[in-house]
């Protein structure tokens, strides 16, 4: 063992620059945050507006906003750099060190070093027409255009004879958000309070679930706007000859209304700006089911992404509100000072150990990391700050070149041995040994939870730990069938939760694989097994592993362990 | 049941319930149905139910609130207004559409009798001797027979 | 303790056994009760056609009492709710008192605001007072198991009843009645509406109200119902027949007041408390009682 | 005793944001004790259940304990439980905090959690020793003074007996204390609608209804829910939403934004493990939002009814059932079902004790109760965390939370250079 070593050097210089993709009021602020205590900045956006657009929260306008122009007229500042109209082209490095090639609308390019990056882009805000099949027109509008027409001295909202009738459509065709209803309920209060407009708000939900919301829909009510909400219907909407007509079903009267509105407003989808999926394949990160940054998975709440060194927060992962934008800069700008503030990187684990001479150069690791912890330069280098010791790449590297420290092949060998040879022999019982790997992030803490509560292991089954089931070797299951267990299980996260991404979808493909090869070797493909879980399940690891002990112990004895004993 | 059409609906009653006592917070409903749902009138009888009446009235609609029938199902057995969450004076807005179906000339015959029998004689069962002869009998006291107070208390009627 | 008698229009009619039953029980428990002839209705009745007239006549009728310098202790629970409403808007709205003084000048009377509105039986919890009842209780009622139907406006709408008990889950009434040893029956809607306000309006609603309620006390294994409105009692004793025959079905329920209940507790005979004017007879319930007295 | 000491941070509440806000001031160098009133850290987050079926539905459980064994490993931390704060005086710059202290009984330092004493008390049934919610909570078990033999007559010390370690000390005195601190960060929590306040309900009055709160509980710690009354599985059962909050009548006028998340999660898995099951969610509008939420609320709409409008009165119904009123769009009459369990999604109110810091602290408490801190207060050193503030999830606890201490770390200069 004396010549492996570890790869990476004790202390790593890292990058006090920080790059942040806006545009908007959150990464204008995470900028002004993080410059007032010493960073450099870079602050760029793919639009050429970097204050953004405070109504995705739901404001007319935000005192961070105002904040932008003067942030940008300290363009001269060192510490800050704003570049609107600024796309990232290419991406690499690692947590510390990253290096960004970006490029402005000219086509002019750079490449910009920082340690670490945050994500605040905001949404975009579409207009809902096409959903409905119509064309915006005198009559029909958007909700971003009556506000800027209720703010504009113009007034088109006041007639002579009878008041105007207005219906606002929220929802229906798109998920409305506390943001937009925000939005459209204070237009509707200024339309019905000072235009003395006859306003009808036809929506799905109230969406209260937002500070003051409650009281605003309160206010608005009181004001004199008639709320309808629908369930199960969807309203109609015919325009013809510029006259637009609108019906539904009330739910509460059972009867079809017909209003035929003045002004019919429909809110704007929050919907995640368009370079999004080329920006997260550029990145490494993913996305979730609805395009925003930050994929659905419960280990990157509230602010992670699956790439260290890179935080999505507020607006890039969907609607949020400005506060909570703010809490999250905030939150983000502690986590960034962890991991930079000292200017160099002085935890480097050592928890990759890496044996050059059996190292094929293959690229198999390089390939599979899900962190983008290696890079390759003739041989592949480990990066500690990215990595998260999955051990993905230990399990498929053919050489066996890549050890986990704490999770070594060799000491993972011998607790298999120690679990069946050794037990049986001091315990000359039946021989019945069951082994079962489990992922430290959810199997382990189940098993855990499940002891707790007074579950008493079944003696023929022993757990091993592994750091994912992605760590799981083909040659772990073999090892263990091969030395006697009757039966083998591979415990990971459930889909889409696995820390490491694909570490759950690895382990069950190589258990499927090994299926085959038991058949071929004739055992029965039951005697293994893939069950997936979350941390918190204590019951159900109680409940799989009695299933499973119940399905081993009916199929008897592995034929090989007979010979094993032999 | 025909379709509505806004068209026909009057905004100015909504103004006009608004302004008066009963009427002041029924803007404030947000449909919870906590009302209809602890209706006593809507369990027995479907053509009765608050949540309904409101809403035709925050809708404008004046003639087919103060016209219906089913206003005067309600009990004012005030379950309604115990519960409601935005503190909407349900039984009190129900005694207020009352009030103004009466003076658009909507009110039941009934109704208009009790009325007339009590700006007539101050009491609903008017007493005659008779009642005092049988409240004499088991030693209750006498009452009176007649009543000129409310003549002058009303005379208008 | 010292009340000027409001009877309002239906008991001195209908219900004399209420009110005999409750002078009968007043006496010993130190309830000074006053009459005052002039009383007119209290102007419930047409609170539903014009509230200005429902106001004035209670406005009349507060201002006798104030002449008399007394409070008012009502038997009816409409009379309650549209006295004490009344009484509580003039209290607090000083433009409507001016209003309906305006028109009391016309008879002479001018109304302060100061008269308090009891029902009979909150007198009866609040200042007789369950040790005082205890003492005069003579016969034990635990034989009889009794649904206590509350009404609706013995206590709402609650916030011109200054919280004195719980619209929503009241206990003054079962106090009471458990003081004689009879059984309290717990039913589902205890406490709906009686359906009487109905009545007028469309028959079959109201009792369609009225028998679901009979349905779950006879559900329930009541013996009898105790109430303390007279227009409660009208439907649950006067109609019990009607609806007995209209939905095919029998309750034989007796319907009591609750003076009548707290009287024969107390040993009152028969007809001291007017139980023969019950309309579903109560000779058979009571048999027991009267037997070893 | 009176203990001085540079840069020390009082964090008020040991559930999930005092926690977080405690591991983050930790890590930027800054020493902090959390004081908990209660025997264990980790407050009502605790407590709430995994909702995973076959895959992870999101619920934020295995955050929490993601964060109780990251206090575990960390061994700067400074944790008191049982104990509160008294009164704060302002001292120059600094606070001085008077607390009062239960006595610990079992020993953090020399506790394994080896669980004998569990075992071998003989008071267990009555709770004289309690176990902690989770594993990641330790010590993982609690002596309650007020169910212990010992602590009743002096006579039995089984527990202390057995107790290889000897953790265990019966005969602590409840103690008094002030401390000098530079900063405090209230993270005292919300406490959960009492739906006692809302007479029709009549909670106490049905061994069949439970509280969101109560059901999460009785998944974490049991893994599958039973009626009170006869121990046998619902088949058929109702959620209703909006239980204390936006009820303007209460002075409620907010939304407690998780309900809707927890029912239809809880929901789901019940599903999940009973295919069976017949769910009904009784509510005004769904708060889906956040990540994916929709996704969850169309699936739950899939496989629940969701009727719209909230119920009016609650019976006895046979076979301890609970009969609910409500009003059924198709028949336009209010009906009467029953359901063998109603689950009452209560909301999140705010602490009991806002009052106390409003009045002590000099902050300001906000029109729904909760505790509101301005700018000011900040630079003073009082900044606040999680759900003292207003409603809010576990995840948005946590980043709340560290918001608070980067606010802290800030005004004690720690973070700016």
């Amino acid at each position: 063992m004396d010549k492996i070593k570890n790869s990476t050097p004790k202390d790593i210089p890292v990058s006090r620059r920080v790059l942040i993709l806006g545009p908007g009021a959150v990464s204008v602020f995470a900028a002004r945050e993080l410059t007032k205590m010493g960073y450099e900045v870079i602050l760029i956006s793919p639009s050429k507006n970097m204050a953004g657009n405070p109504r995705v929260y739901g404001a007319e306008k935000s005192e961070t906003t105002a904040v932008a122009p003067a942030l940008i007229e300290e363009n001269g500042d060192d510490r800050l750099r704003i570049l609107p109209s600024t796309e990232i082209l290419e991406f690499g490095g690692y947590p510390g060190n990253f290096k960004i090639k970006i490029q402005d609308k000219e086509n002019r390019d750079e490449i910009v070093e920082a340690g670490a990056i945050i994500l605040a882009n905001e949404p975009f805000l579409k207009t809902g027409f096409d959903n409905w099949g119509i064309k915006e027109s005198e009559t029909v509008r958007s909700l971003l255009w009556l506000e800027s027409a209720l703010s504009s001295s113009e007034d088109c909202f006041i007639s002579q004879d009878l008041p105007l009738k207005t219906v606002f459509i929220c929802g229906f065709k798109h998920h409305s958000t506390p943001f937009s209803q925000q939005r459209a309920i204070k237009a509707a209060v200024k339309l019905a309070k000072e235009k003395k407009n006859e306003v009808l708000f036809i929506t799905e939900h109230f969406k209260v679930a937002h500070l003051g919301m409650e009281r605003l829909t309160r206010i608005a009510r009181e004001a004199g706007v008639l709320f309808v909400k629908l369930s199960e219907t969807i309203p109609e909407i015919k325009n013809k000859d510029n006259k637009t007509t609108v019906i539904y079903h009330d739910e509460t009267l059972d009867q079809k209304i017909k209003v035929e509105p003045d002004y019919l407003v429909l809110e704007e989808a929050y919907e995640a700006p368009d370079g999004n999926t080329l920006l997260a394949k550029r990145l490494g990160v993913n996305l979730d089911t609805n395009g925003f940054l930050q994929g659905d998975n419960i280990h990157n709440q509230p602010i992670y992404t699956n790439r260290n060194g890179i935080w999505a927060i507020g607006p890039a992962k969907g609607p949020v509100s400005l506060e909570e934008g703010f809490e999250e800069t905030k939150a983000a700008v502690l986590d960034i000072h962890g991991l930079v503030g000292q200017g160099d990187w002085v935890e480097a684990k050592g928890r990759v150990i890496f044996d050059e001479r059996r190292c094929g150069e293959c690229l198999t690791c390089y390939r599979l990391c899900p962190h983008s912890a290696i890079s390759f330069e003739a041989r592949p280098i480990f990066h500690e700050s990215a990595c998260r010791a999955c051990g993905i790449c230990a399990a498929g590297c053919p050489g066996d070149a890549i050890q986990i420290a704490h999770f070594i092949d060799d000491e993972i060998d011998t607790q298999i041995e120690d679990a069946i040879i050794t037990e049986c022999e001091q315990k000359k019982e039946s021989g019945f040994r069951v082994i079962v790997f489990c992922c430290e992030n959810s199997a382990v803490e189940a098993a855990r939870i499940a002891a707790f509560k007074g579950f008493k292991l079944p003696r023929e089954i022993k757990l091993i730990t592994v750091p994912c089931a992605g760590r799981v070797d083909l040659s772990y299951l073999l090892k263990a069938f091969e030395s006697g267990a009757d039966g083998v299980a591979v415990f990971g996260c459930h889909h889409e939760s696995c820390k490491s991404v694909m570490g759950n979808t690895l382990a069950k493909k190589r258990v499927e694989l090994i299926k085959g090869a038991l058949e071929e070797a004739g055992l029965e493909k039951e005697r293994l097994f893939f069950g997936s879980m979350a941390p918190g399940m204590g019951f159900e690891f109680e409940k799989i592993v009695t299933e499973m002990e119940n399905t081993i112990r009916a199929l008897g004895q592995s034929p090989l362990q007979k010979t094993a004993d032999r | 049941m025909s379709d509505l059409n806004l068209k026909s609906a009057d905004a100015t009653f909504i103004h006009e319930l608004t302004e008066q006592p009963g009427g002041e917070k029924v803007r404030a409903c947000f449909t919870c149905k906590t009302c209809s749902a602890s209706c006593p009138i809507t369990a027995v009888n479907e053509t009765f139910n608050p949540l309904r009446i409101i809403r035709l009235a925050l809708y404008g609609f004046r003639d087919q609130v103060l016209g219906s029938d089913f206003i005067w199902l309600c009990s004012s057995c005030y379950s309604c207004q115990e519960r409601c969450p935005q503190g909407v004076c349900i039984a009190d807005f129900m005694t207020l559409l009352k009030n103004m179906a009466v003076k658009a000339g909507y009110a039941p015959t009934g109704i208009r009798a009790q009325k007339n029998l009590v700006t007539k004689d101050g009491r609903i069962y008017p007493l005659d001797d008779f009642d005092n002869k049988k409240r004499k009998k088991i030693g209750l006291p006498q009452l009176p027979t007649t009543c000129e107070v409310v003549k002058r208390l009303f005379p208008e009627e | 303790m010292k009340y000027a008698l409001f009877l309002g229009c239906t008991i001195p009619a209908r219900g004399r056994n209420y009110e005999l039953s409750a002078r009968k029980i007043a006496q010993p428990l130190g309830i000074d009760i006053v009459d005052i002839e002039d009383f007119i209705c209290c102007g419930f009745p047409v609170k539903t056609s014009d509230m200005d007239a429902a106001m004035l006549l209670g406005g009349y009728n507060l201002a006798l009492a104030q002449q008399q310098g007394l409070d008012m202790c009502t038997l009816c629970s409409s009379c309650t709710s549209a006295l004490t409403e009344t009484a509580h808007h003039l209290s607090e709205d000083r433009t409507t008192r001016n209003l309906i003084n305006k028109r009391l000048n016309k008879v002479g009377l001018q109304y302060e605001g100061h008269v308090k509105v009891r029902h009979f039986a909150r007198v009866l919890f609040e200042e007789v007072g369950e040790a005082e009842i205890k003492k005069h209780i003579k016969r034990d009622l635990s034989d009889l198991k009794i649904a206590i139907h509350y009404g609706c406006h013995y206590l709402k709408p609650s916030e011109i009843y200054d919280g004195f008990d719980n619209a929503e889950n009241p206990n003054t009434l079962d106090t009471l009645i458990a003081l004689t040893g009879a059984e309290v029956v717990d039913y589902p809607g205890k406490n709906r509406c009686c359906g009487g306000p109905v009545l007028p309006v469309h028959e079959k609603t109201a009792m369609a109200v009225t028998k679901q309620k009979l349905d779950d006390i006879k559900t329930a294994g009541a013996d009898a119902i105790c109430l303390i409105c007279p227009f409660c009692s009208v439907m649950y004793d006067g109609n019990q027949k009607s609806i007995e025959s209209e939905f095919e079905t029998e309750y034989n329920l007796p319907v009591l007041y609750l003076p009548q209940l707290l009287g024969l507790a107390m040993g009152y005979d028969r007809k001291e408390l007017g139980l023969n004017m019950n309309v579903v007879k109560t000779k058979k319930l009571l048999a027991g009682y009267f037997e070893k007295t | 005793m009176v203990d001085k000491k540079t840069d020390f941070i009082l964090i008020v509440g040991g559930g999930i944001a005092g926690l977080t806000t405690s591991r983050e001031l930790n890590s930027t160098g800054i020493t902090a004790l959390v004081i908990e009133k209660s025997p264990f850290i980790g407050g009502h987050a605790v407590n709430i259940t995994c909702k995973a079926t076959d895959r992870c539905i999101k619920c934020n459980d295995c955050l929490v304990e993601g964060i109780l064994r990251d206090i575990s490993v960390n061994e700067g931390l400074c944790i008191r439980t049982r104990t509160t704060l008294t009164d704060v005086e302002k001292i120059g710059n600094r606070f001085c905090a008077s607390f009062s202290s239960d006595p610990q009984l079992i020993d953090p330092g020399k506790c394994t959690n080896c669980g004998l004493c569990y075992e071998k008390c003989p008071g267990v049934e009555r709770g004289a020793i309690i176990r902690a919610p989770s594993p990641n909570i330790h010590p993982s078990y609690a002596i309650d003074p007020f169910k212990c033999d010992h602590c009743r007559d002096k006579k039995n010390r089984i527990c202390q007996a057995v107790c290889p370690e000897h953790a265990i000390e019966l005969d602590g005195e409840k103690e008094s204390w002030s401390k000098e601190v530079d900063g405090i960060v209230l993270a005292t929590g919300y406490e959960p609608f009492d739906p006692e306040e809302i007479a029709r309900y009549k909670y106490s009055g049905f061994s069949n209804m439970i509280t969101g709160m109560d059901l999460e509980k009785t998944l974490r710690s049991e893994g599958s829910i039973v009626r009170t009354s006869d121990g046998v599985q619902p088949e058929k059962m109702a959620f209703v939403q909006c239980v204390g909050s936006r009820d303007s009548r209460l002075g409620h006028e907010f939304c407690s934004r998780v309900c809707c998340g927890y029912a239809l999660r809880m929901g789901l898995r019940l599903v999940y493990d009973n295919p069976e099951i017949d769910i009904t969610v009784f509510y005004m509008d769904i708060q889906n939002f956040g990540k994916d939420f929709d996704r969850y609320f169309q699936e739950a709409r899939d496989h629940m009814r969701f009727l719209r409008g909230l119920p009016g009165d609650f019976y006895q119904g046979d076979n301890d059932s609970i009969s609910v009123n409500y009003y059924n769009e198709d028949s336009g009459r209010t009906i009467s079902e029953d359901f063998d369990m109603v689950v009452l999604s209560v909301g999140l109110m705010p602490g009991s004790s806002n009052n106390f810091f409003a009045e002590t602290l000099g902050l300001n408490v906000n029109e729904d109760g909760f505790l509101e801190i301005k700018e000011k207060m900040r630079d003073k050193g009082i900044v606040v965390a999680g759900t003292t503030e207003g409603p809010m999830d576990v995840s948005e606890s946590i980043s709340h939370a560290k918001r608070a201490a980067f606010d802290m770390s800030k005004f004690l200069g720690m973070v700016s250079k």
